[in-house]
C-alpha cells in the first residue's frame, strides 16, 4: 500500500516534465515539431558548432556559482549573528525574509531601477558629486560579469536560504552550540566547530535546488543580463522564438543542456551526500 | 504592434506541435454572412456582441477604445463591444487550438498584420473576402503601397486596414538641438559623439538595421519582389560593414546591446544614450505624455528612407458574430474614428483614409487638425515612407547580426 | 565593550531593514510618479492614473488580480494535499523506490521551465485542456506539487510517526488519524505548503502563457506586457500588486500561527 | 481463563532482514506478562508487529481469542504504548483520554464520566484541562495509560515504560502500573531491566536469538534458567563446565555430590551469588582459592574468587577478606541448577 502510494506519486509529479524532456529529445533529432524531416542530428551540430553555447553555458554557470555561493554566505552570516535568544533576532528574521515574496520579475526591475548607470545609486553618486554623468558610473548591469545580476539574484535568494538557516540554528543548532560551549569551545571556536557545519549540512539541498534555479532563470537575467556573452536561459529562448522554424531543433538541444546543467547538480549533490553518509 | 518573446515562446510551442496537424474546412455558413447585403448586415449585428482580441499594452489606447469606440457602438449600432487581450502568435496559436479542439470561437474581430496575417492566411483561418464590402471602404487610400500591400502581401479582402505607422529614430531636441538626418550623418554623428548611440536586440533594433540595409545597399526597391540571395548578401556586407566602422562609438563600445525598446527607452530617457527608436512615429507623442520620455524628446526620419506598415482587423473563421464584427471595422474606418485615433491626446495614430476623396466637413477637419509639436508632418512621412518586404530579409539579417556583430566574432 | 559579533548586528540591520523595505518603497514610488530622469531622486510628476487600471472601467489589473488569487489559492490547495500524500509516501519507501520518487520531485523544480512547459502542453492538448483557466491550473500544480512534495519529504523524513502510531492502536482508522491526528498536529505545515503552492502559482509566467494560450490572463503577464511596452508605471504598480498579497499572506500566517503557538506549549 | 493474546511461530522482519524468526508465547486476561530482552533483541519490534505497526511475516497474532494478523491496528484491540508517552500536542488531557472513546461515537455524558474515572485512577484528576506540555514525565506516563484503558483493550503493549526515567519516577510508574487492575486485559511489558521484571511481572518472557526462550515466573526463571544463554543475559554469575556422574558433579573444581532429579552427562553448573558462602573452617570448604576482586555491592557485598582455572563470585563475608587471601568456599548443591550441555554462550 505505502510502497505503492511512493511509487504513484513519482509518477504523477515526474511525467509531464518526462514527457516534456522525451518531446525535446525527440524535437533535437528532428523526429518531432515544426520543420521536423526525420531523423538527423544536424541541430545538435549545429548548437556545438555555435560558439556562443559554451560561452553563455559557461557565463551561466559563473553567475549561478556566484550568486548561489553570495546569498548562502549572507544567510549563514545573518543566521548566525541573529541566532534566537540574541538581541533583535526577532526583527532581523523578519527583515532578512520579508522579500520572499517578491517575484522575480520585480526583483530584476529594482535591479535595473537602482543598480543601472543612471539609476538611483549613481543619482546619489550624482548628487554626491562623485560623478557627472551616468558613463561615469561604474557599469553594473548589462556588464561582462554580470555584477548587477549577481548581486539582484543574490539578494532574491537570500531571504529563502536564511529562513531555512534559521530555522536550522533553532531546531538543532542552539543543544548542539551549549555542548560545544560546556565543552570549552569559545566565540569562533563554536561557529567553526558546530555552527558552520550544521549550516552547511543542513543548508545543502536548498542551496542545490537555489543553483539549478538561477542557472536556468529568465526574468531576472534579460533584464539585466548583456548580449555577450548570452546566458544559457535567453539563448534557450532566442533559438525558441526564432521567426525560422529550422532553429526549433537547436532550442531542444539547449533545453537538454539546461536540463543536464539542473539535473546535475542534484544529483552531484546526491552522490556527495551518499557518500559522506557510507563515510560516517 | 510589438511581438515579444515573452510571449512568443508559448505561441511558437503550441505552433510546434500543431503544424502537422490537417486542416479542417471552415464552416460555409460563415462565409455566406461577409457575402450579404450590408443592411442585412447591420441588422444581424444589432443587439449583438462583438468580441475583439488586441494588443492591450497600452493606456491610451485602452482608454481610446473602451472610452469612445465602445459606447458609440452600443449608442449607434445596439453593439456591445469586448475586448479580451491577445496578440501576434498568441492568437495564432489560439485560433489552430481552438480549430483542433472543434471549440466554438472565442474572438469575432482580430488586430493583426504582417507575419501573423500571413500565418492565419496559410492556415486558412480567416473569413473573407469582406473588407472592400464596407461602406467607408472607399475613403481607404488606396494609392498608398503601405496601406494595399502588408508586407507585400495582398491582404485580398481578408483584413481592413485601420491605422498606419512609421519606423522613427528619436532625439532628445535639448540634448542634440541638431540631429543627423542621414545614415551618413548619422555615422558622422556616432564617431563625433562616442557611447551616445545603440540600438536593441529585438525586433525594433532589427528593423532599424533593415533600414541601413536598404539605405545602404541602394534603396529598397532592390529589395522587392522575394527574397533574393545575392541582393541580400551584398545588403548585408554593407550593413554589418557600416557597423563594424563607427562600433567604436557605440553604447559600452557596441559589446553589448539592449533587449527591448521598452530598455532603449529607459536609457534614452535618462541621458545614458541620446537616441531611442520606435516602430511608431508617433510612440514618442503618447510617451511625452505618459512621463516615460522628457517633453524634448522628438521624432526623427533619416533621408534615405523609413519603414512603413499598417494594421488591419481580421476576423476568424469560427467568430461567432462575422456580421457584428464588420460593422465594427466599418465604424473604425470611419472619418470619425479615424480623425479621433489620430488626435495626439488620444492615440496619435496614423490615418489609413485619402483625405481627398473625403466629403466635407471631414476634409476640413482633418486639416484643421491641430498637430501635436512632436508629430511630424504627413508629406515628411510620406515622403520617407518605404513599404516591407519578404520577411525572410528579416530573418537572416537577425541571424547574421548574431552570429557575428553580437557575438563579438570577427566574420 | 561591545563584541564584535554585536556590532555585526547593530552594522546589518539598517542593510537587512533596507533590502526589506526598499522594494516597496521604490515601487510603490514608481507606481504613482512619472518624469523620473537621472539624476532626479524622486519622480517629477505625481499621479493616480496606474491604480485606475485596477479598478474601473477597462481596467486589466484588478480583473487579473483575481485570476492570480483564485489560480494561485486552488493551486496552493491542491499542491498542499498532493504534497503531503505523495511525501509521506515517498518517505515512507526504502531504498531504490525512495531513491526515484526524491528524484521523481526534483525533476519539475531543477528542470528548466522551457521543458516543463512543453511537456505540459503535449499533455494538456491531449486532455483536451489547452487555452482554458482548467489547463492553466494543471500546469501550475505540476511544479507547486514538485516543491510540497519535497517540503513534504523532508518533514516526513525526519517525523517519527509516534503520535499516529498510538492513534491507530487506540482504535482510529485511517482517516480517524488523519483527521484528529496528522491535520491539527501538522496545521503549520500544511499552511506553509500552502503557501509555497500559492507562490509557485503566483509567479508563474512561462506555463500560464504556455497553457493559457494567452487567453487566461494573469497578474504577471500584465506586469511583463506593461515591461515591454515601456509603461513603467503600470508595470510597478502590477508588480506591487504582485508583491503585497504573498506579503499579507505571510504575515498573516505568522500571526495565525503565533496565536496557536500561545495556546501550545 | 481465557487467553488475551496467543502468538503462534511469529516472524518479524527487522526493516528488510529477518529478525524474530519463530515466536510464540500467550498472555491470560488479567496477567501481566514481562518481555526481557537486551537492547536491540528486537522488543519493540515484537510489540509494535502484535499492534499492527509491523507487518507479520508468518505465523498468526490472536488477540482475545480472535485471528488479528491481517487486522490495521485500530481493530485489534491491542493499545501500544510509546516509550516516550505520545500524547496529542493539540489537545488537553481530557481530550486525549476521550480520544479513542469519541472514536467509537460513545455518548458525550458517558465520556466524560468516564474520563473523570480514568484520571482519578491513576490519580491526575486535577490535572484535566492541562495541555501535555504543561505535564511532568510522571504525568504523561499516568494519563497515557488512562487514555490506553479508556480504549478498552484486550492486551495493553507497554515498550520500556520505565526506562529513561530517574529512579523516583521509576517508583511512581512502577505503582501505577501494578496498582492498575485490568480484570480483562492483558499486559505485556517489555523492559531490559530485571528489576522491573520481577517487580511487575507474573510472568517473565525472555526474548532472545529471536524467539522466546522461556516463560517462567521471576523465580523460577532465576533459580532454573533454560539456557545458559538466559543466565548469562540474567546475569548469574558462576557457571561452570562439567560432567554428572554417579550422583556427582565432576569439573575442575573436584566432585561435588549431588542428589534429586539430575541430568547425567555433560552440563552446566548454573548458581547464584548467595550458593557459595565462605566456609568457618577449612573441613567444611570444597574448593579454596584465592580472592581477586571485590564487589561492593550496596546490599550484598561479594568476592570474586579464583580457584584454579574456575572463577566463582560468593557472597563476602564479614569482615571483608583482603584481595590476594586465600578462602575455602562452600557451594550448597540444592540450589545448583545444571544445564545439560556445555557452556558455549
Amino acid at each position: 500500500m505505502i510502497r505503492r502510494g511512493a511509487g504513484l506519486a513519482a509518477f504523477l509529479v515526474a511525467t509531464p516534465v518526462l514527457i516534456g524532456i522525451a518531446y525535446s529529445a525527440l524535437a533535437s533529432v528532428g523526429l518531432l515539431g515544426p520543420g521536423s524531416t526525420g531523423f538527423s542530428t544536424a541541430s545538435w551540430a549545429s548548437a556545438f558548432d555555435d560558439p556562443q553555447l559554451l560561452r553563455g553555458l559557461g557565463w551561466s554557470l559563473w553567475v549561478a556559482s556566484a550568486a548561489t555561493a553570495l546569498a548562502t554566505m549572507a544567510a549563514v552570516v545573518v543566521a548566525a549573528l541573529f541566532r534566537p535568544g540574541t538581541r533583535s533576532s526577532g526583527v532581523a528574521r523578519l527583515l532578512a525574509v520579508m522579500p520572499l515574496p517578491l517575484s522575480h520579475l520585480a526583483a530584476g526591475v529594482l535591479g535595473v531601477l537602482v543598480l543601472g548607470q543612471s539609476g538611483l545609486l549613481a543619482r546619489g553618486a550624482f548628487m554626491a558629486g562623485w560623478i557627472d554623468q551616468p558613463a561615469a558610473m561604474p557599469a553594473l548591469i548589462y556588464d561582462q560579469w554580470g555584477i548587477g545580476l549577481i548581486v539582484v539574484l543574490a539578494w532574491k535568494e537570500f531571504p529563502f536560504l536564511a529562513l531555512i538557516a534559521f530555522s536550522l540554528l533553532a531546531d538543532r543548532g542552539r543543544a548542539l552550540e551549549e555542548a560545544a560551549r560546556t565543552l570549552g569551545a569559545r566565540g569562533r571556536a563554536v561557529f567553526w566547530a558546530v555552527t558552520w557545519p550544521v549550516l552547511w549540512r543542513g543548508l545543502m539541498p536548498a542551496v542545490v535546488a537555489v543553483f539549478a534555479f538561477v542557472a536556468g532563470t529568465y526574468e531576472a537575467t534579460v533584464l539585466l543580463a548583456p548580449s555577450d556573452p548570452l546566458a544559457l536561459p535567453l539563448l534557450t529562448m532566442e533559438r525558441y522564438t526564432d521567426v525560422g522554424v529550422a532553429k526549433r531543433g537547436e532550442a531542444h538541444v539547449l533545453v537538454l543542456i539546461g536540463l543536464v546543467v539542473g539535473i546535475g547538480a542534484v544529483a552531484l549533490h546526491e552522490a556527495a551526500r551518499a557518500r559522506d553518509r557510507r563515510a560516517t | 504592434m510589438r511581438g515579444w518573446r515573452w510571449l512568443q515562446l508559448p505561441a511558437l510551442l503550441c505552433g510546434a506541435l500543431v503544424m502537422a496537424c490537417d486542416r479542417v474546412a471552415p464552416e460555409p455558413t460563415s462565409r455566406a454572412i461577409a457575402a450579404q447585403p450590408w443592411d442585412s448586415v447591420l441588422a444581424q449585428a444589432r443587439g449583438s456582441t462583438v468580441t475583439w482580441r488586441m494588443w492591450r499594452g497600452d493606456p491610451s489606447i485602452n482608454a481610446f477604445i473602451d472610452q469612445w469606440v465602445a459606447p458609440r457602438l452600443l449608442e449607434r449600432f445596439g453593439i456591445t463591444l469586448e475586448v479580451v487581450p491577445g496578440q501576434g502568435p498568441g492568437m495564432v496559436n489560439l485560433l489552430v487550438t481552438e480549430r483542433e479542439a472543434g471549440a466554438r470561437g472565442s474572438s469575432d474581430l482580430l488586430w493583426i498584420n504582417g507575419a501573423t496575417f500571413a500565418s492565419l492566411r496559410r492556415e486558412d483561418l480567416l473569413l473573407g473576402p469582406w473588407a472592400d464590402r464596407l461602406p467607408n471602404a472607399r475613403y481607404i487610400d488606396t494609392a498608398s503601397v503601405i496601406i494595399a500591400r502588408d508586407f507585400e502581401q495582398d491582404p485580398g479582402g481578408y483584413e481592413s486596414p485601420w491605422g498606419q505607422v512609421e519606423y522613427a529614430l528619436i532625439y532628445d531636441s535639448a540634448r542634440v538641438p541638431d540631429p543627423p538626418r542621414s545614415v551618413a550623418e548619422l555615422g558622422a554623428w556616432i564617431d563625433a559623439h562616442p557611447g551616445r548611440f545603440t540600438h536593441d536586440q529585438s525586433f525594433s533594433g532589427m528593423t532599424f538595421l533593415k533600414i541601413l540595409m536598404y539605405a545602404l545597399g541602394g534603396g529598397v526597391e532592390r529589395f522587392q519582389g522575394g527574397f533574393d540571395s545575392t541582393a541580400y548578401a551584398a545588403g548585408r556586407d554593407s550593413v554589418l560593414g557600416w557597423v563594424t566602422r563607427h562600433r567604436a562609438g557605440f553604447w559600452r563600445l557596441g559589446a553589448t546591446y539592449p533587449a527591448g525598446v521598452a530598455e532603449l527607452h529607459r536609457l534614452f530617457a535618462n541621458g545614458e544614450i541620446d537616441f531611442s527608436m520606435s516602430n511608431n512615429e508617433n510612440e514618442v507623442i503618447s510617451k511625452v505624455r505618459q512621463g516615460i520620455l522628457p517633453a524634448t524628446a522628438r521624432p526623427l526620419l533619416l533621408r534615405d528612407g523609413m519603414l512603413a506598415n499598417a494594421h488591419y482587423l481580421g476576423i476568424p473563421v469560427n467568430a461567432r458574430n462575422p456580421a457584428g464584427a464588420m460593422v465594427v471595422a466599418d465604424f473604425l474606418l470611419s472619418p470619425e474614428a479615424q480623425l479621433e485615433k489620430l488626435r495626439p491626446e488620444v492615440w496619435a495614430d496614423g490615418s489609413v483614409l485619402d483625405v481627398s476623396r473625403l466629403p466635407e466637413p471631414w476634409r476640413g477637419r482633418f486639416a484643421a487638425q491641430a498637430r501635436d509639436p512632436h508629430a511630424l508632418s504627413p508629406d515628411s512621412l510620406r515622403r520617407y515612407a518605404r513599404p516591407e518586404v519578404d520577411p525572410e530579409y528579416h530573418e537572416r539579417l537577425t541571424d547574421d547580426w548574431r552570429r557575428t556583430i553580437r557575438a563579438n566574432t570577427p566574420r | 565593550m561591545t563584541s564584535v559579533p554585536a556590532m555585526l548586528r547593530r552594522g546589518l540591520l539598517p542593510l537587512l531593514l533596507l533590502s526589506a523595505a526598499m522594494p516597496l518603497a521604490i515601487l510603490g514610488l514608481a507606481s504613482i510618479g512619472s518624469d523620473w530622469f537621472f539624476p532626479a531622486l524622486l519622480p517629477g510628476t505625481f499621479s493616480l492614473a496606474s491604480w485606475r487600471n485596477v479598478v474601473g472601467t477597462g481596467a486589466l489589473l484588478g480583473p487579473a488580480l483575481l485570476a492570480s488569487a483564485a489560480l494561485a489559492l486552488a493551486t496552493g490547495l491542491a499542491a498542499m494535499v498532493f504534497g503531503a500524500f505523495a511525501g509521506s509516501a515517498i518517505a515512507a519507501a526504502t531504498g531504490w523506490r525512495r531513491v526515484i520518487g526524491a528524484g521523481a520531485a526534483f525533476l519539475p523544480v531543477a528542470a528548466p521551465p522551457v521543458a516543463l512547459a512543453t511537456g505540459l502542453h503535449a499533455t494538456l492538448l491531449g486532455a483536451g485542456l489547452g487555452s482554458s483557466i482548467v489547463g492553466v491550473f494543471v500546469a501550475h500544480v505540476v511544479p507547486a506539487c514538485g516543491y510540497t512534495t519535497l517540503y513534504f519529504l523532508g518533514i516526513f523524513t525526519v517525523r517519527e510517526g509516534g503520535h499516529e502510531d498510538a492513534a491507530r492502536t487506540l482504535g482510529a482508522g485511517r482517516f480517524d488519524v488523519l483527521r484528529r491526528v496528522t491535520i491539527p498536529m501538522m496545521h503549520r505545515e500544511l499552511l506553509e505548503a500552502l503557501l509555497l503552492g500559492a507562490i509557485v502559482s503566483w509567479g508563474q509566467v512561462a506555463l500560464t502563457l504556455v497553457a493559457g494560450g494567452g487567453s487566461v490572463r494573469t497578474l504577471p503577464l500584465e506586469v511583463i506586457d506593461y515591461l515591454v511596452a515601456g509603461q513603467d508605471q503600470l508595470a510597478a504598480t502590477g508588480s506591487l500588486l504582485l508583491v503585497i498579497p504573498p506579503l499579507a499572506a505571510f504575515g498573516l500566517m505568522r500571526l495565525a500561527l503565533r496565536n496557536v503557538e500561545l495556546v501550545l506549549p | 481463563m481465557t487467553v488475551a493474546l496467543r502468538l503462534d511461530s511469529m516472524a518479524v522482519n527487522f526493516g528488510s532482514v529477518a529478525g524474530l524468526t519463530d515466536v510464540t508465547l500467550a498472555v491470560a486476561r488479567g496477567e501481566r506478562v514481562v518481555l526481557l530482552a537486551p537492547s536491540g533483541a528486537g522488543k519493540t519490534t515484537l510489540l509494535r508487529a502484535i499492534a499492527g505497526l509491523e507487518p507479520v511475516v508468518n505465523g498468526s497474532v490472536v488477540v482475545g481469542g480472535r485471528d488479528v494478523t491481517n487486522d490495521p491496528p485500530e481493530s485489534r484491540g491491542a493499545v501500544y504504548l510509546h516509550q516516550t508517552p505520545m500524547l496529542f500536542p493539540h489537545l488537553d488531557v481530557a481530550a486525549n483520554v476521550a480520544f479513542p472513546m469519541r472514536l467509537r461515537g460513545i455518548d458525550r455524558d458517558d465520556i466524560s464520566r468516564r474520563v473523570s474515572e480514568l484520571l482519578a485512577s491513576v490519580q491526575v484528576s486535577e490535572l484535566a484541562g492541562r495541555r501535555p506540555g504543561a505535564l511532568s514525565g510522571g504525568q504523561r506516563h499516568r494519563v497515557a495509560l488512562a487514555r490506553a484503558i479508556a480504549a478498552n483493550p484486550q492486551m495493553l503493549l507497554l515498550d520500556e515504560p520505565l526506562a529513561s526515567l530517574d529512579p523516583g519516577l521509576r517508583q511512581d510508574v512502577r505503582q501505577v502500573l501494578t496498582r492498575t487492575h485490568l480484570d480483562g486485559t492483558g499486559m505485556l511489558i517489555a523492559t531490559h531491566d530485571l528489576d522491573d521484571a520481577v517487580l511487575l511481572a507474573d510472568r517473565v518472557a525472555v526474548l532472545l536469538g529471536g524467539r522466546i526462550a522461556q516463560v517462567a515466573p521471576a523465580e523460577e526463571l532465576f533459580r532454573a534458567p533454560a539456557t545458559v544463554a538466559i543466565a548469562a543475559f540474567l546475569g548469574i554469575p558462576n557457571r561452570i563446565t562439567g560432567r554428572v556422574e554417579d550422583g556427582a558433579f565432576c569439573s575442575s573444581m573436584g566432585r561435588l555430590p549431588v542428589g534429586g532429579a539430575v541430568p547425567h552427562g555433560p552440563v552446566v553448573a548454573v548458581f547464584a551469588v548467595d550458593a557459595v558462602t565462605v566456609a568457618t573452617g577449612d573441613e567444611q570448604a570444597g574448593v579454596f582459592g584465592e580472592v581477586v576482586e571485590l564487589h561492593r555491592h550496596l546490599r550484598h557485598p561479594s568476592i570474586i574468587v579464583q580457584c584454579g582455572s574456575v572463577t566463582l563470585e560468593a557472597l563476602a563475608p564479614r569482615p571483608v577478606p583482603s584481595r590476594g587471601a586465600t578462602v575455602g568456599l562452600v557451594i550448597d548443591p540444592s540450589v545448583i541448577h545444571f544445564v545439560p550441555g556445555t557452556d558455549d554462550a
